[in-house]
């Protein structure tokens, strides 16, 4: 009952936001924080009530499954059930909400009600896509996260910010029609096999479907999930959206929605289309790779802060689908700590970039530079940032993108040394961050305020959770271990250098390989 | 009486195709308005006589359905032609092009 | 004592986190405190730890100490676990000590600077990172030392912000140590899969079981690893860093550009020397880096003027030596010559940073002079620094661990007599750089005027490491000469003994050879830039000459290749396509969907005859088509 | 088929022909009346007695009066006939014509292949139009209407006659 009432909660207080937000500016920030707030220790809670007995678990991987019929007469039903990724994502989710909320504490100036209207709602959305287990329901929250986040930026964003959320707007929804094809055209496959008509993700596990109608369906899947990730040649809204869209809108954009895509492939594509991804995976992997060198160098030449900071997720979502792709449980692993690391280190940088942008009234970074003596705090705290996201070990991004490259190494040597390359641009991209921002010459004689307290508890909790899952990411393994054993343990072990156990044997083949080259 | 209902259906489209002609060729509105009642008459013989093929009443029911639209419409038209007329001083159709893409 | 191991790293740590968390609010006093009293304290840990070690020897030949689990994925589970051995314990020693001292030497040198907190901190977090580089038990956390490391020397080389081009250099250190960590990274990922571990000690024991000698999967694994010490240890072809490090402030080129940090690829190299002794052709290849990088270093170093630059060059000189001694199999000699290079480096590297403080921030040596009796203590250690560096025979450390070098070169079971050819001539070279940058410094007439003497917080650790020059080279005598083998027989516990060609008898004729280049350098130097400046002045007129030197000065213009052959068409293309090609596709979409649209609303007339002509059409083709099918 | 169809028929269509075709709005009135009469014999003809008769009273009777208001209304005499003379032009009307009769005789075509059996002619009596009607049509009734009270209270308010606002700024409010 914790998933309808959390979802519930977050749907009434963006009304109530939305209502009493025309009496008083201040409430409906006040009622977004507690909803939020209440979201995330309620979560929190049931995280460290579960924990203990995460590992006991050994074949029911499902911690809550709630279900309650919808339209019957369809297959249609409210089903909600969350496993340990599922529960990871979520408190990611209240985790960023509220970094979201205290971020545009004060940004925010017109129509205070309807923003924190649409900034619920959204989180309601991603919050019912990490829990939907119907794949009616799971499309209905898809296009709920969609039109706030429409709004979000179509009215709260800067100059550019009718075409970023017209663009953002027609690429996600597009894919996602090609989503609710495939969806329908699975519904209709398992009710052709079976007689039962049915919507139900666990029913529809195992369908048996025609090889080649499976590429298909799984292609429509794949692309919604890919446009949202997003994957280069898929990844073109991404800047738009993100230099256009307010501070808040970039958080939960980098932190969530893209997560959402990945969610997706881990929770659909992988169980559904087994076979179907299995002959993808190459292909996958190849462009996962492109993403990574192209978003590197595309970030490398940008002047606009947040679109620079933009194409770095392009980069590093690249490492995501690398991983997935890779079926192993180290990748998968890493996979998951990418979507919380990358969440965590990406959204600072784009509230430090909403910081600037606040205090200098530019986003080209050209216009910046020598920033670090009028604000040490945040030279240091952009400095950590930057160095997470080239992957410097001891903080989270380390973990996620060795374990994933070790992964991948596993599936696909050639592709994982050029994905390795990818570190080397992500060093150069990061540092010319902190170069053109922080270091150089002071531009500026005006005086600028270091971070505020509010901020340092927005960049504090962010800096404490990269640096915890750079040294002691295990609770985070841990919970998600039996839904990655699971996944990993999907595919047909026919390919004995992906999937054998013995180490033994190892050498020969990998050894084969390498003298090959 | 043995009867073709071909015949009758010929007249029904003849007449429709009249209207429609007729709707094209005047520019004046008064004169298309006569138009489309000249095709709503056609239609409604087309289902007058397609009842009594069948020796149904349904046809006939149709074509009241048919006069009460026609009705609706004229009396709305009018009232239409009556302000057009008051502000443009004119019922040229082709004068009152404002909807251009 | 065992138990203690943990506070070696902590306590630099500690003392960053004070630092970096409250720096703001603390007086200088206490930050200097704080920041030198941290590492001093490891540094008087490690001894109370190394006497342990040494005098009772765990069963095991290492304590090891297990923090926590890293992370555990499957098989794979990186531990946190710090482990010492006698290798360790050498590398800890010079850490904790030269950083201790350097530390106190900052605490005068940085006095008047306003970031004199965040100095320490990312000094602190540099000893930090080091000492775990050295104390780490699998590939893994040494990875977390190795890139920490770089996180520091990129920090302190850009630590004068304020000016771009220090703020580049920082960059580029960063950016080319991180190629070759990439490939430490690749090499890792082989470990993994050929040994199912990352931990040092069962890669070592597992490593002979697995692969035979000379495997290409050894070959392969070696070099990969070695790329990363190339980068970090700025040999050949990964050089070009070091020398525009020198931007950062001196203490930070001592500690991290002289001493320690650059010598991780040698750490490196002599940890994993099981798997470098599985393959013959790694292990030449480190020998041949070696070589080429002192040779090309010492040319380099001849011509540089700013006085940091020749000391740059010098050290990718030295550490050239190191690698040559590690690729022909003279492990510890090439731990030895790390030890002996930390001192007097470190030494020369303080001198010279208290020089150019005196001398209001002048690098030019030629603008120097005279500085022999106006600085007094300075002139003696920098000379005692000096003659370890040109390794000045039998009473300078550097001749014995350097001369240990030239000797394995030729006599060691990898060595060649063209290797030891070039080490020779590289410590010709060495002796004439190091005169002429002693005589330009020291002698001749003062050119500028002295600003700022320095005090005692920093004449003393110059004084101590200066005795370290002079004399922690008795703790390894050669064969014909004492024959004392304290370090060797410390080492020998974990590195293999360096195995001689057979009937290899004749050293002395080697240390006679050695003994005689040095002079001739020191030698040379002396009559071109004391006896007869004026030959210098005939040399430049030749064309040939001048542009020697210009290719020398420039690096052998290595700069200049990867700018032309990698940096600029990268940037290039960055920059044409900062637009995003892939956008365009979907612009056209829209273009072509925009003129669309463009052209349909052309029949959108306003014209209700129009529309009703084309309701009639809709109908005819409608109708047409029921006709035809 | 009757011979009476025939004749009937003929009147309808050519005095169809004369109400697209006459130039002065009552003359082409009148001729529209002529030819709902000779329909509603063809309903009656077809065995529809009440459809007959509603055409009567309701098109030839009451919608025909609305129009010949209207057109009093508007005092349209010689003056509109005079300018629908110059409208209706042979190079206006031409394209149209072919255009129509191209679509009659694809009807005309379409109507004729199909093969229908002639049928006895059985007479629908108003009682079950009614029966029929307020049965399975009473939905389509009460749609109806609403459709009348729509036209109605649409009519009224269109009808009305408001004043053109001649300030130029505000001349669109003005409009309908």
């Amino acid at each position: 009952m914790i998933l309808i009432y959390v979802i519930g909660i977050l749907m009434g207080g963006g009304l109530l936001s939305l209502l009493l937000g025309q009496w008083n500016k201040n409430l409906p920030r006040w009622i977004a924080l507690c909803t939020v707030l209440v979201g995330f220790i309620a979560f929190v809670f049931f995280w460290i009530n579960q924990y203990h007995t995460i590992n006991l678990r050994l074949t029911n991987t499902w911690m809550i499954d709630y279900r309650h019929d919808w339209i019957p007469s369809f297959g249609i039903s409210f089903h909600l059930a969350i496993d340990g990724l599922s529960l990871l994502l979520l408190v990611l989710t209240f985790f960023l909400g509220i970094l979201a909320v205290l971020c545009s504490w004060n940004d925010v100036k017109e129509r205070v009600g309807f923003y924190y209207f649409n900034l619920l709602w959204i989180l309601a959305g991603i919050s019912g896509v990490f829990m939907a287990v119907d794949l009616f329901l799971f499309y209905f929250f898809w296009e709920v996260m969609l039109i706030p986040m429409y709004f979000l930026i179509g009215i709260w964003g800067s100059e550019n910010r009718v075409y970023a959320a017209y663009k953002f707007f027609i690429f996600t929804q597009a894919s996602g029609l090609l989503m609710l094809l495939a969806i329908i055209g699975l519904y209709f496959i398992h009710g052709r096999n079976t007689g039962v008509y049915t919507f139900n993700y666990f029913e529809l596990l195992g369908t048996a479907i025609p090889p080649h109608i499976a590429f298909w369906l799984m292609l429509g899947f794949m692309i919604a999930f890919v446009v949202k990730l997003p994957i280069v040649p898929f990844h073109t809204w991404l800047p738009d959206a993100h230099s256009e869209a307010p501070t808040a809108g970039s958080l939960i954009l980098a932190g969530l929605l893209l997560k959402t895509g990945a969610y997706g492939i881990l929770r659909f594509v992988l169980p559904l289309f087994p076979e179907a991804a299995h002959d993808l995976a190459p292909w996958a992997m190849l462009f996962g790779v492109i993403g990574i060198i192209y978003g590197a160098i595309l970030s490398y030449s940008q002047t606009d802060l947040k679109r620079l900071i933009a194409y770095t997720s392009v980069s590093h979502m690249g490492f995501v689908i690398l991983g997935i792709f890779a079926f192993n449980e180290l990748a998968l692993q890493g996979v998951v700590m990418q979507l919380v690391t990358h969440a965590i280190s990406t959204g600072a940088l784009f509230i430090m970039a909403g910081m600037l942008k606040e205090r200098l009234h530019t986003r080209n970074i050209n216009h910046m530079g020598g920033l670090w003596t009028q604000m040490p705090q945040m030279g240091a705290i952009g400095m950590l940032f930057a160095m997470a996201s080239l992957g410097l070990p001891g903080l989270g991004n380390f973990i996620a993108e060795f374990l994933i490259l070790l992964g991948a190494f596993k599936a696909n040597v050639l592709l994982t040394i050029m994905a390795t390359i990818g570190l080397v641009f992500s060093a150069i991209y990061s540092l010319r961050i902190v170069q053109k921002v922080f270091l150089g010459p002071s531009e500026r004689s005006d005086y600028i305020s270091d971070f505020s307290f509010r901020e340092i508890v927005v960049m504090a909790a962010l800096t404490l959770s990269i640096v915890w899952l750079g040294l002691y990411p295990q609770p985070v393994i841990n919970t998600v271990k039996l839904m990655v054993n699971k996944l990993a343990h999907i595919f047909p072990p026919e390919n004995k250098n992906v999937q054998q156990e013995n180490y033994q044997e190892i050498p020969l083949s990998t050894h084969k390989y390498l003298v090959k080259k | 009486m043995k009867s073709s209902i071909e015949i009758v259906m010929l007249l029904a489209g003849l007449l429709f195709v009249l209207g429609i002609a007729g709707v094209i060729i005047r520019k004046n509105i008064i004169f298309m308005l006569l138009s489309v009642e000249v095709m709503l008459n056609a239609s409604g013989l087309a289902f007058v006589a397609a009842g009594s093929r069948w020796a149904q009443p349904d046809g006939q029911v149709m074509f009241i359905f048919i006069l009460a639209m026609a009705a609706a419409e004229v009396s709305i038209g009018l009232a239409l032609i009556l302000q057009i007329y008051h502000q443009h001083k004119s019922l040229d159709i082709d004068k009152l092009k404002e909807m251009k893409g | 004592m065992n138990n203690l191991l943990w506070l070696i790293p902590v306590l630099p740590f500690a003392g960053f986190l004070i630092l970096a968390l409250a720096g703001k609010h603390l007086s200088r006093v206490w930050v200097a405190l704080i920041g030198a009293g941290s590492v001093s304290l490891s540094a008087i840990i490690v001894p109370i730890i190394g006497i342990g070690f040494l005098s009772h020897p765990p069963a095991t030949g290492n304590y090891s100490q297990t923090l926590w689990t890293w992370m555990q994925v499957g098989d794979f589970n990186p531990k946190i676990t710090l482990f010492l051995d006698a290798l360790s314990l050498v590398f800890v020693f010079v850490i904790t000590f030269i950083g201790a001292l350097i530390h106190i030497y900052s605490a005068g040198f940085m006095a008047s600077d306003k970031d004199y907190s965040r100095f320490f901190a990312c000094m602190n977090l540099f000893v930090f990172s080091m000492l775990l580089l050295v104390l780490a038990d699998n590939l893994l956390l040494l990875y977390l030392g190795w890139e920490g490391v770089g996180l520091c020397s990129y920090l302190l080389i850009g630590f004068w912000y304020e000016n771009p081009v220090n703020g580049y250099a920082a960059r580029k250190a960063f950016i080319i140590t991180r190629i070759g960590d990439t490939a430490m990274a690749i090499g890792l990922f082989v470990i993994f899969y050929q040994f199912g571990t990352l931990a040092i000690p069962d890669i070592l024991t597992k490593a002979p079981v697995l692969w035979h000698q000379g495997a290409s999967i050894a070959t392969i694994t070696a070099l990969l690893l070695l790329a990363g010490g190339v980068g970090k240890s700025a040999q050949l072809p990964l050089q070009t860093w070091l020398p525009d490090a020198m931007a950062g402030p001196s203490p930070v080129s001592a500690l991290i550009h002289a001493a320690t940090m650059v010598t991780a690829g040698v750490y490196l190299i002599s940890r994993m020397h099981i798997i470098f002794q599985l393959s013959p052709i790694a292990q030449m290849i480190v020998a041949v880096i070696g070589a080429a990088t002192l040779f090309i270093a010492g040319f380099s170093a001849l011509t540089q003027y700013d006085i940091k630059r020749v000391l740059a060059y010098s050290t990718i000189s030295q550490i050239g030596y190191m690698f040559l001694a590690l690729g022909v199999g003279a492990w510890a000699a090439a731990i030895f010559h790390f030890m002996i290079h930390a001192f007097f480096k470190a030494l020369l590297f303080l001198a010279a940073g208290a020089v150019i403080e005196a001398l209001h921030h002048e690098h030019n040596i030629f603008k120097m002079g005279g500085l022999k009796n106006k600085l007094p203590v300075i002139f003696w250690t920098f000379l005692i620094g000096s003659a370890s560096l040109a390794a000045l025979p039998l009473i300078s450390a550097g001749f014995y661990s350097k001369d240990q070098i030239l000797w394995y070169a030729w006599a060691a079971e990898g060595g060649n007599p063209l290797l030891w050819f070039i080490g020779l001539l590289g410590a010709f070279i060495t002796a004439v750089y190091t005169t002429r940058m002693m005589i330009l410094v020291f002698w001749g007439e003062a050119k500028t005027e002295i600003g700022h003497r320095p005090g005692k917080l920093m004449t003393v650790p110059l004084i101590v490491l200066a005795f370290f020059s002079l004399f922690a080279g008795f703790i390894e005598l050669p064969h014909n000469f004492g024959h004392f083998r304290l370090f060797s027989d410390l080492l020998q516990q974990v590195l293999p003994e360096t195995i001689l060609k057979a009937g290899m008898n004749t050293e002395l004729q080697f240390q006679i050879l050695a003994l005689l280049s040095t002079l001739g350098g020191i030698y040379l130097a002396y009559v071109f830039y004391y006896k007869q400046p004026q030959r210098i002045e005939k040399l430049k007129q030749s064309r040939f000459v001048m542009n020697l030197y210009l290719f020398w000065f420039s690096g052998w213009g290595f700069d200049k290749l990867y700018n032309t052959l990698i940096v600029k068409p990268i940037v290039f293309m960055a920059n044409v396509n900062k637009n995003d090609v892939v956008d365009k596709l979907y612009q056209g979409v829209t273009f072509i969907t925009i003129r669309l649209y463009q052209s349909l609303s052309f029949t959108q007339s306003g014209s209700l005859r129009w529309y009703i002509m084309g309701l009639v059409i809709g109908a005819i083709i409608i109708l047409s088509m029921q006709i035809m099918l | 088929m009757d011979i009476v169809f025939y004749i009937t028929a003929f009147v309808t269509v050519i005095s169809t022909i004369m109400v697209i075709t006459r130039h002065n709005p009552v003359h082409a009135l009148l001729y529209l009346i002529i030819s709902l009469l000779s329909i509603s014999v063809i309903f009656f003809l077809l065995g529809a007695p009440f459809a007959a008769l509603l055409e009567i009273i309701i098109y030839a009777g009451a919608i025909m009066v609305l129009f010949i208001f209207v057109i009093m209304l508007l005092n349209l005499g010689k003056e509109t006939a005079r300018q629908e003379k110059e409208w209706l032009k042979p190079k206006v009307w031409i394209g149209p014509a072919i255009l129509s009769a191209i679509l009659f005789v694809e009807l005309f075509y379409l109507i004729t292949i199909a093969d229908v059996a002639p049928y006895n002619l059985q007479t629908v009596d108003p009682k079950t139009v009614a029966i029929s009607l307020f049965r399975p049509y009473l939905i389509g009734v009460e749609l109806a209407a609403m459709l009348l009270m729509a036209g109605v209270v649409g009519a009224a308010h269109i009808g009305q006659h408001k004043k053109m606002i001649l300030h130029r700024f505000l001349k669109e409010e003005g409009r309908l």
